[in-house]
């Protein structure tokens, strides 16, 4: 067993009590650590020291801090950001008023907030709006020109990306949609009418 | 490390009221509450058995069963007397011994070998129950964590990074039936490839007007680097801005440059 | 946030990651700390530089150790006995009865219930067994296809990383009872045929 008689020593008993610690150490507690046989001015002075050799360490990781309860090591406020991608959250998922809301604004861009409604029968969930701006996949690209002149939202760049899209025309279409429903005659004309209406570039030149 | 050592050593050397109890009186009279004792160091008939051998200093590989049968019953008696509920075990083991007790002193056929000893399974139990034993105590004598050893577990903030949600195409494409399916306007509705590709210029025709307030018509046509259907479906996607009213055009006299600015008419 | 463009910050975060997480850290979690742009080798090559890093820094407190799941740091063993001290929930120690029928599983397995009973003569105690799963140390990897479907129980890597060992091989070898009672030729015998008997188990099947 190791010896009691150096501050060295002690030192490194204290380092690695904080360290195996999951919750931070009152001063009782490290002081239980040597037997009671050590003044609380010399622990404070121990840990005082362990902090600045930490600081002192180039490069370094962690940190020697008080907190309420007790002391404790901790990483560098800098490197947490890295540190929390070993337990990430369960990604979510969106809601199915969510999904809803963004197909519109995806198949009928440029669209208010009143078309959306429209379409689905029910009022939009102002949060689902702002979440999707948040993460940046829709912004606001004008105004309609009607009373209270509501914003039209469309889709970004940046949903293109992290759908792996290189442009709408990318998405699936609906066409075959259109078969399920009417599963004839009807489904045909509908979509030459639709076809009829714009030209299908389905294979751009290339620039 | 040393706990179960010390352990074993107290199963193994039963004590009562303090002291070991180091021999078995000869008459096997042994207090009640002694014998529990007893026979709560023991971790079965197996456990016992071997005690006995070790303690009797008997020849596991040659074991004299008329004198392990006598030892073991003696236990197994007191136990009955005091009704301990591991009997039951110890029952079971108390047959098998009479059993093979009595299959040695049948004669042994000539044509039976030597090797069909009545002992061989009991040896073949009893040998790799001791195997297990010691592999027990050295089990415990490893390093544990917790007890032996302790394991970094500092802190650190946890920033919270919330992932957003991953779709796919096809979800978005499902999302957007559902809402055709219940909308009345279906035929109103409907979206091809195409369609889609306007509607996508429609929003970046009106990212540049808000960006610039007005532009000129043929500043919206990348003719040197678009190939014809893109500039086609540009052109689409301005008419349906002006057909719904979300651009205004405006053209000074004929044959003047054509301007684009979006509709702000109060 | 830090850049990964050296080793020296590489060896901060990995030192960070280990210095902070509660239980070891595997190269698949510690490649997502640099978001999978790092490779096996690299990161191996760091991790025994930290580890030769630690063991050279004097005076020391800690070393880096590979277990079963993984990578962990852990305090000096001679450090334990006072770092104890600070631990009022200690694991327990197991009984007798409890260390038996974990040294059958571990050596037998993977065995039945049925199994120990044989082995120890004895029923065992449900709670044995449901203790040893609680502690995440045993667990279920199948049923023996007799009547009845018996659960089948092995050890887990929990169970190595809590003992300090890589692999079952690293486990005491069994045999040295056999040489007490058989000094000679025959022991040897007898040794043989009990490995050949635990000879397969070594590993025990991923969790």
């Amino acid at each position: 067993m190791v010896e009691l008689n150096n501050t060295t020593q002690m030192k490194i008993m204290l380092e690695a009590a904080l360290l195996t610690s999951p919750s931070p150490l009152s001063l009782e507690l490290m002081l239980r650590l040597f037997s009671e046989r050590v003044e609380r001015a010399t622990l404070r002075m121990l840990l005082d020291e362990i902090k600045q050799d930490w600081l002192a360490r180039k490069p370094n990781s962690m940190e020697l801090v008080e907190v309420a309860s007790g002391w404790r090591f901790q990483a560098l406020p800098e490197l947490a950001p890295f540190l929390s991608r070993l337990n990430p959250e369960r990604p979510q998922r969106y809601s199915r008023a969510a999904m809803e809301t963004l197909a519109i604004i995806v198949y009928r861009q440029p669209v208010t907030r009143g078309d959306i409604e429209e379409l689905r029968g029910v009022a939009v969930n102002p949060n689902t709006i702002r979440q999707l701006q948040e993460r940046d996949w829709i912004d606001v690209v004008g105004q309609r020109d009607v009373p209270g002149r509501p914003s039209l939202y469309a889709t970004t760049k940046t949903f293109l990306d992290d759908l792996n899209l290189k442009s709408l025309a990318d998405l699936p279409a609906i066409d075959t949609f259109v078969e399920q429903i009417f599963p004839d005659d009807e489904a045909i004309a509908i979509e030459q009418a639709v076809q009829a209406d714009f030209i299908d570039n389905k294979d751009p030149p290339a620039n | 490390m040393t706990t179960l050592v010390t352990e074993l050593k107290a199963h193994t050397e039963p004590r009562l009221h303090g002291e070991a109890i180091t021999s078995l009186p000869h008459d096997l009279y042994i207090p009640p509450d002694a014998l529990e004792v007893y026979l709560e160091a023991f971790e079965g008939p197996l456990d016992l058995l071997l005690y006995l051998i070790r303690k009797h200093n008997l020849d596991i590989l040659d074991i004299p069963m008329a004198e392990l049968t006598r030892q073991y019953m003696g236990y197994v008696e007191k136990m009955q007397a005091i009704k301990l509920e591991l009997a039951a075990d110890y029952l079971l083991m108390s047959a098998m011994l009479i059993e093979i007790k009595s299959r040695m002193l049948l004669p042994k056929p000539d044509e039976v070998e030597s090797e069909d000893d009545p002992r061989a399974e009991l040896v073949r139990r009893l040998m790799e129950y001791e195997a297990i034993k010691s592999a027990a105590q050295k089990l415990d004598e490893l390093p544990q964590v917790g007890l032996d050893l302790m394991v970094a577990n500092a802190y650190f903030e946890q920033v919270i990074q919330v992932q957003a949600p991953q779709i796919s195409m096809e979800d978005l494409l499902s999302a957007w039936q559902n809402v055709l399916k219940r909308a009345s306007h279906f035929a109103h509705h409907k979206v091809g490839k195409s369609e889609l590709s306007v509607r996508e210029h429609m929003s970046q025709i009106l990212r540049q007007l808000k960006e610039h307030n007005m532009m000129e018509f043929s500043a919206l046509f990348d003719v040197e680097n678009e190939g014809i259907p893109k500039l086609v479906v540009c052109f689409l996607a301005i008419l349906e801005l002006a057909r719904e009213g979300l651009v205004k055009l405006t053209q000074q006299a004929a044959f003047t440059p054509i301007y684009l600015q979006i509709n702000q008419s109060n």
